[in-house]
């Protein structure tokens, strides 16, 4: 791993002082062990502070949006990411040309609320991955354990870890073995209508409308969200069920065909609602009703809701 | 004859509709029915007439005729309507109001032993007593 | 290949040439019919009353028990198909009868006439497939004119039974074509014989015979053959009653011919003088 | 509000949204031909059935419609060619994730009615009505205020 | 504050005996927005028009709700009145509150309180109406018929009068149609071919028409006025220009096929024309039985055409031509008798469908006009006719009248009788229907002059009985079930809508009804005329029709077509989709889902940050955009919107009906 960070800050080095690029989006360690922030860079002297390690976990691309480049910017993307860079690519928010990607091949990022859970946080200072497992430095010393133990659920059912777009690969390509996606959709379609209709209001009064699952979303790109433009209102202010359905079914709606299940959105979440699966569920019935799509990788295939078969299954009950 | 809303929507009219399912209004009179029927010759009202007498409202006299007792159910009128009237469900209705509620038998006393000697299957002694009693 | 099947009173009694040599010739095409173990008469006659479903609770029984399987449900006498097809077909579309005969069986598993119901013949087009049955052939039965005599429950009504086209069916003659036979054409084939008629007008139903049988003698029969135990008895013993007063037309169970074309009875009978 | 101002059994409110050029006209043509179906059913006017966005659907659930049905000309027969063939993927996947979050699938209906299929449009109308009075009111997606 | 006013329409006691009309005016006057409220018993009369107009000047109403009838039954209307009185005819709404109230409710308290809703959502529209402006779009002069047969050639030539281009396009080698093939005509006994010859060869020689024949319609882009059609010729194998007709390629051609034209009762050639009179009397080769074409042999056409006219090479063309006007013309098919095997048609040759019939007493069809049992040329002495097979038959056939059997039936017998006066003619009939000048007159004389027998009833069965058909049928009216030994049977055979129509109505973005015929845009006042604008409608491809009826919906179809052609310019339904550039991200999921093409993409250049940047928006093409609104679902964030059906408009109905 600290190959793959030398890497990195070669490489934004190398872009900076050549010219190549105006900025480049990498992560900076924050003063904690679980603390990886977004960086923007533009001095070539200050590229020696980027870093890549098991937090490194956010998704660069969105802030191509708030930049309004003259040239190009270069940004580091993993797996998941480049899935999102294509999808906002199709939507036409960015351009390619104005942006140099360096892939990072990622098979698993390190959530740090399973480290708090096994009671290793106390006294921890940093974390490194050593191959296929995790070192945990204390003031007394180290510890070790699987790494795989310690990741996120959505890098467990990653499909993409090797990114299927940029400019220069750094690193070797990662094997992929992901966990069944679907498996969690599956459990609350065989379950009741009413289970599911407790299960997901008990998830859904929690959600204190922070729309995190929207801004982390490389699929949720609009200049301006329906969800904040004030006319017409769609979505009231009010602390009301209706208001958090209608904003948790658009959402995921205005994503159907379009979510590259990066997972960022369940992961964002601060109450923990299982948002992914929402996403999923229609992925799965995309794929079982129109045929298999994965959006961000199927590039040569239309998007399903914009497009249609005369004998697609009919929907007249 | 005099005809009158009440013979045209009497109870009895109202129920072998109900029985039978069918609507005898949607039939046209284009005697279809009788063209296909092959017992036509031995019936004393003929099918497309059992479904004037309903509409006619003429019940009784359709439980007193031989068709509804010659009718075989052999479902030729029915597969032929233009209409999609299920003939031989009304003759069927008409039976049962018979055999039903006026504790009417059509098998002859006797007949059994001497049908069951000549090897007559099982399935024509069923039939019968289906259609013939109750 | 294998199936479910329901026999029916009649092929168990007075009909058992028929049974015998359908399963007869079924195991020489290698088809499996499993008998269902529990099975009641299906009632001979389809109640036409709407709403009237004690009468045909024992077919519902007998598809269910089909479905369990998992196998389609194979009959050989007419009538038994007629009443399950139809049945089945009010179990499929008929929401509210559906609901009671369901909670009066109190079936292990909800029954909605999942269950496909074939007759042989159609065992033998669709699922043997006539051109190999006619490579199965040991004994065509080459030059032989054979008229074949449809009736009513196999056919009509046309929209629940789907069995052929109605009016002018050709899975008997294909059959007949199939075992080398020449099948002969003849205006009476679909025509009703007359049924239950029989228990008590004799009379009416010998007429509609004579009609049939001089029908398919005028069109150069040398035979007539049926599906259904009680076309059979009509056909055979009321031709006796018929103005010519003598029986003219030789009377075949389909499962006969078979049985001959396929070389099957010659073993029989070579097995019993053993 | 609900349908009976007065005091007595439920009484669904039922949202329609008909395409102008079959299923409007097929409603026009149930009142031309005086088929009756229940005053529970209120019809707006769309150009499409592919111009039926989700906001519409939801926002009718919020405001205490207890059923939604869109009706649209039947597939290949689209006024506009193609509208409903998008229109069925978008109403299919939001069928079933309605259903996936728990309410009941009758209460999101989409029915494919022709300009000359009145009596169909009345028995949708009626068909609909009663299953939603059987179901009762919608709670789920309707907002508390 | 808007200014509304809402007047509620009694329509005579249509709306009034159900709804009640002072409490529902009374609950609109407290409507938000809403100045005024009237009724009056038939607002679109005069003078219900004029107590809109004056309460618009005399309450400065900006705009208004009609609560009456249907809006595609007046909402045009209300529109002209708006603009009459000085209003934009966009401010207006209509409360259905007839058709979808007051005429399928019986119980007055749920009518009122439901009208009560209905207005309140049109207010709630209403209130959001913005003024709309129609655009200006080009007309290209030029109509195309689609159909050869009577309908169609009638069209062109009333197009072509007018002194407009038309091309006339027919699938078949010739034009003519079914017309072509009947022998006379009801109820005058005209000859056929005597009536529409001239008119097929007026159609050729007109300078203002062209024909293409053998040729289909393969695709129709575009919109009222300004239609594009790709048009393929097929090989015809045959150059037009330079064959004369002279006839020896088809006397000399060995493969010989079922005649179409003579519905399979006679051979043609594999070089052929189908009948002496086609048009053009030029012959094509149908290469699918043509030995050249299948085994590559033969060529003896070739060999011998003496203006070297056949050319095996000849490959289909393909055009484009533009278009400002399409009739539709394409005719009907006669049902197909799978189903009814009772009647032994295809098992005998004796039983004939009344198409059949017609060839065999034309005299030039495939007897030369005598009229002799197909089975044994012998004259038939007894036939029998039998009418609705397949008509006004919901389970086997189709539900509706095919309208002419009745009387071409009665033809039949007229011209069976004047062949053989000793013969007899007997007509099974369900009813008889004879609305038409001089119709019932001309099925007297069958009855009483020429003595056909009239049987109410049907027959059950047709089968061969020794050398004659025995006929098994019923007498309703004597009661008594028939038998007749016939010689021929005659099946009046239904009348169905092309198989193809469905297609072609896809091509043409025109709807069908649930048998396959073209739908009208309204069964009463817009009968020639389909839903898509530009687009009209002639003869039997719209429902059963007679030569008289094709011909003057046809001239119909074509005044429609003459009105629109000779207009500069069309105005365009201003109630299209707008983008609202500063919501628009520019994904463009909206091209995908237009199904006209009508929306682009654009480069806008804009100021952030006080830089100046690029960046691509969606952009509306008003003459293309026909007013969907798919693309409106398509914009997540709401930037596409559809003008008279906007998202605040419908999202104000849903809250206002919720009420």
């Amino acid at each position: 791993m600290k190959q793959l960070s030398e890497r990195i800050k070669e490489a934004a080095f190398g872009s900076l002082s050549s010219g190549q690029v105006e900025m480049v989006i990498g992560w900076q360690k924050g003063p904690l062990w679980w603390q990886s922030f977004p960086a923007f860079i533009t001095d070539p002297g200050e590229t020696a502070s980027l870093i890549w390690d098991p937090f490194s976990v956010s998704n660069l691309n969105k802030y191509l949006l708030n930049e309004v480049p003259k040239k190009k910017i270069a940004l580091f993307l993993k797996g998941c990411d480049a899935l999102g860079f294509n999808q906002l690519l199709r939507d036409g928010r960015v351009e390619r040309e104005k942006v140099l990607l360096f892939g990072i091949p990622c098979d698993g990022l390190v959530d740090p609320a399973r480290v708090e859970a096994t009671g290793l946080s106390k006294g921890l200072l940093q974390v490194k991955k050593e191959r296929e497992e995790l070192v945990f430095y204390y003031k007394e010393g180290q510890r070790k354990a699987p790494a795989r133990d310690f990741y996120y659920s959505k890098c467990l059912s990653c499909r993409y870890p090797n990114p299927v777009t940029c400019d220069e690969m750094l690193g070797e390509a990662v094997p992929c073995q992901p966990l069944e996606r679907f498996a969690n959709v599956s459990k609350l379609e065989a379950a009741s209508l009413e289970e599911r209709f407790t299960y997901w209001s008990r998830h859904f009064s929690r959600c204190i409308r922070c729309f995190a699952c929207r801004n982390v979303c490389p699929a949720c790109s609009c200049r301006e969200c329906i969800f904040d433009i004030a006319e017409p209102r769609w979505l009231g202010k009010a602390k009301e069920s209706g208001e958090t359905l209608f904003y948790h079914i658009t959402r995921a709606y205005h994503v159907a065909g379009r979510c590259v299940d990066c997972g960022e959105c369940a992961r964002i979440c601060p109450l923990g609602i299982p948002l992914a699966e929402l996403n999923r569920k229609f992925i799965k019935d995309i794929n079982e009703l129109y045929g298999e799509y994965d959006a961000g990788a199927d590039l040569d295939k239309e998007a399903p809701l914009l497009t249609f078969k005369s004998d697609d299954p009919d929907v007249s009950a | 004859m005099k005809i009158t809303r009440d013979n045209l929507c009497s109870s009895i009219v109202k129920e072998i509709a109900e029985i039978s399912g069918e609507n005898v209004a949607g039939c046209y009179q284009c005697g279809k029915c009788t063209a296909a029927c092959p017992v036509n010759t031995v019936m004393d009202i003929l099918p497309h007439q059992v479904l004037r007498f309903l509409q006619l409202g003429l019940v009784e006299a359709l439980l007193n005729c031989n068709t509804i007792w010659i009718c075989a159910s052999c479902f030729t009128c029915a597969g032929r309507c233009p209409r999609g009237v299920d003939l031989p469900g009304i003759m069927e209705a008409l039976r049962l109001i018979l055999l039903r509620k006026r504790g009417f038998s059509r098998i002859k006393a006797g007949v059994i032993p001497r049908v069951a000697d000549k090897g007559m299957p099982e399935q024509a002694l069923v039939s019968a007593f289906r259609k013939y009693t109750r | 290949m294998r199936f479910s099947y329901y026999p029916g009173c009649t092929l168990k009694t007075t009909a058992a040439l028929l049974e015998n040599s359908a399963l007869k010739a079924a195991r020489a095409l290698g088809i499996e019919l499993i008998e269902q173990e529990k099975w009641q008469c299906c009632g001979a006659v389809f109640p036409l009353a709407a709403l009237e479903i004690a009468p045909f609770l024992s077919s519902v029984r007998s598809l269910a028990a089909a479905k369990d399987t998992g196998e389609k449900l194979v009959t050989i006498c007419a009538a038994c198909y007629h009443v399950l097809k139809r049945a089945n077909h009010v179990m499929k579309t008929d929401r509210d009868v559906c609901t009671k005969a369901n909670n009066y069986l109190q079936l292990p598993e909800q029954y909605r006439g999942g269950t496909e119901v074939i007759h042989y013949l159609e065992l033998l087009r669709d699922e043997v497939g006539f051109p190999t049955l006619a490579r199965k052939v040991k004994k065509p039965l080459t030059g032989r004119k054979i008229a074949a005599f449809y009736g009513c429950l196999l056919l009509r009504p046309p929209a629940v039974m789907q069995f052929d086209n109605a009016e002018n069916p050709s899975i008997m003659e294909d059959f007949l074509h199939a075992l080398g036979a020449a099948a002969v054409d003849y205006p009476y084939r679909t025509e009703c014989c007359g049924v239950y008629l029989s228990v008590q007008n004799e009379e009416i139903v010998a007429e509609m015979v004579a009609k049939i049988i001089n029908s398919a003698l005028s069109h150069g029969a040398e035979a007539i053959v049926d599906a259904c135990p009680l076309c059979h008895y009509n056909l055979l013993e009321l031709q006796k009653k018929t103005p010519q007063g003598k029986s003219t037309l030789p009377v075949y169970y389909f499962t006969e011919l078979l049985e001959e074309a396929l070389d099957l009875k010659d073993k029989v009978e070579e097995k019993m003088a053993f | 509000m609900s349908v009976n101002l007065k005091q007595g059994p439920f009484e669904p409110l039922i949202i329609a949204f008909c395409c102008n050029w079959c299923s409007y006209a097929g409603g026009d043509l149930a009142g031309t031909g005086r088929m009756t179906y229940p005053a529970n059913v209120r019809v707006i006017r769309v150009p499409c059935s592919s111009c039926v966005s989700s906001n519409f659907i939801l926002r009718a659930f919020q405001r205490g419609a207890d059923g939604v049905v869109v009706a649209g000309c039947h597939p290949g027969d689209c006024h506009y060619t193609s509208g409903n063939y998008f229109a069925r993927r978008r109403f299919l996947l939001l069928q079933r994730f309605l259903e996936f979050l728990g309410m009941e699938p009758e209460r999101f209906q989409v029915h494919w009615i022709s300009a000359s299929e009145g009596n169909r449009f009345a028995a949708v109308m009626t068909e609909t009505t009663e299953k939603i009075r059987a179901l009762g009111p919608n709670r789920k997606l309707r907002d508390t205020r | 504050m808007k200014r509304i006013g809402v007047f509620v329409c009694w329509c005579g006691t249509n709306i009034a005996n159900t709804v009640n009309i002072e409490a529902v005016t009374e609950a609109a006057g407290k409507m938000p927005g809403v100045v005024y409220a009237g009724n009056y018993k038939y607002m679109c009369s005069e003078i219900g028009q004029s107590k809109i107009k004056s309460a618009i000047i005399r309450e400065k109403l900006d705009r208004f709700v009609v609560a009456s009838c249907s809006p595609r039954m007046h909402e045009s209307t209300f529109r002209k009145t708006a603009a009459a009185a000085g209003l934009n005819p966009y401010l207006v709404e209509i409360a259905n509150i007839r058709e979808h109230c007051s005429w399928v409710h019986k119980n007055k308290g749920e009518a009122t309180a439901k009208a009560i809703a209905l207005i309140r959502a049109a207010v709630a529209k209403a209130a959001r109406d913005k003024e709309l402006w129609a655009t200006q779009i080009p007309v290209e002069h030029r109509a195309l018929v689609i159909g050869g047969g009577i309908g169609g050639i009638q069209a062109a030539l009333d197009i072509a009068d007018a002194g407009f281009e038309v091309d006339l396009v027919e699938r078949t080698p010739s034009i003519g149609g079914h017309m072509a093939q009947l022998d006379k005509t009801f109820p005058t006994l005209d000859c056929s071919a005597c009536i529409l010859t001239p008119k097929m060869g007026e159609a050729a020689s007109h300078p203002k028409i062209t024909l293409y024949t053998y040729s289909e319609v393969e695709k129709v882009d575009g919109y009222v006025g300004n239609f594009e059609a790709t048009i393929r010729k097929k090989a015809r194998s045959v150059d037009l220009e330079k064959c004369t007709g002279c006839g020896i390629c088809w006397e000399k051609c060995p493969s010989r096929v079922k005649s179409e034209f003579d519905e399979a009762l006679s051979m043609r050639k594999a070089i052929y024309i189908p009948f002496p009179q086609a048009v053009p009397n030029v012959p094509v080769i149908d290469r699918a039985s043509c030995r050249w074409f299948t085994r590559e042999k033969c060529g003896i056409c070739r060999k011998t055409c003496p203006a070297g006219a056949v050319n095996f090479d000849q490959e289909d063309e393909v055009l484009q031509k533009k278009y400002g006007a399409i009739v539709v013309a394409t005719g009907f098919d006669v049902l197909d008798l799978d189903d009814f095997g009772e009647y032994s048609y295809g098992k005998h040759p004796d039983v004939l469908t009344s198409l059949e019939f017609e060839r065999i007493l034309n005299s030039s069809g495939p007897t030369g006009g005598r009229l002799l049992r197909p089975s044994n040329q012998s004259p038939p002495k007894n036939v029998v006719f039998i009418q609705c097979v397949g008509s006004r038959d919901k389970s086997r056939g189709k539900p509706y009248c095919s309208k002419i059997c009745c009387m071409y039936s009665a033809k039949h017998v007229i011209l069976f009788k004047e062949k053989y006066p000793e013969a007899q003619a007997y007509v099974f009939y369900i009813d008889i229907r004879t609305a038409g000048k001089d119709f019932e007159e001309f099925h007297r004389r069958a009855v009483e002059e020429y003595g056909a027998l009239y049987l109410k009833g049907s027959a059950g069965k047709v089968f061969p009985d020794g050398d004659k058909l025995l006929v098994k049928g019923v007498d309703s009216l004597s009661g008594h079930a028939l038998e007749i030994e016939a010689d021929m049977v005659v099946l009046a055979t239904a009348i169905k809508a092309k198989s193809d129509a469905p297609q072609l109505a896809r091509l043409l973005g025109i709807s069908t009804d649930t048998h396959a015929f073209f739908m009208e845009a309204h069964p009463k006042l817009r009968p020639v005329e389909a839903h898509t604008a530009g687009i009209f409608l002639a003869g039997a491809c719209q429902g059963p029709k007679d030569i008289p009826e094709t011909v003057s919906q046809a001239s119909g179809a074509a005044a429609k077509a003459i009105v629109l052609l000779s207009k500069e310019n069309l105005l365009s339904d201003p109630c299209v989709s707008e983008v609202n550039e500063s919501l628009c991200t520019g994904c463009l999921a909206c091209i995908k889902v237009c199904p006209y093409s009508a929306i682009t993409e654009k480069t806008i250049e804009e100021k952030i940050h006080g830089k100046a940047l690029q960046r691509r928006v969606a952009e509306v093409n008003v003459a293309l955009c026909q007013g969907c609104g798919s693309c409106t679902v398509s914009c997540r964030p709401g930037a596409v919107n559809l003008k008279g059906f906007t998202n605040e408009q419908i999202m104000a109905e849903v809250d206002a009906i919720c009420l």
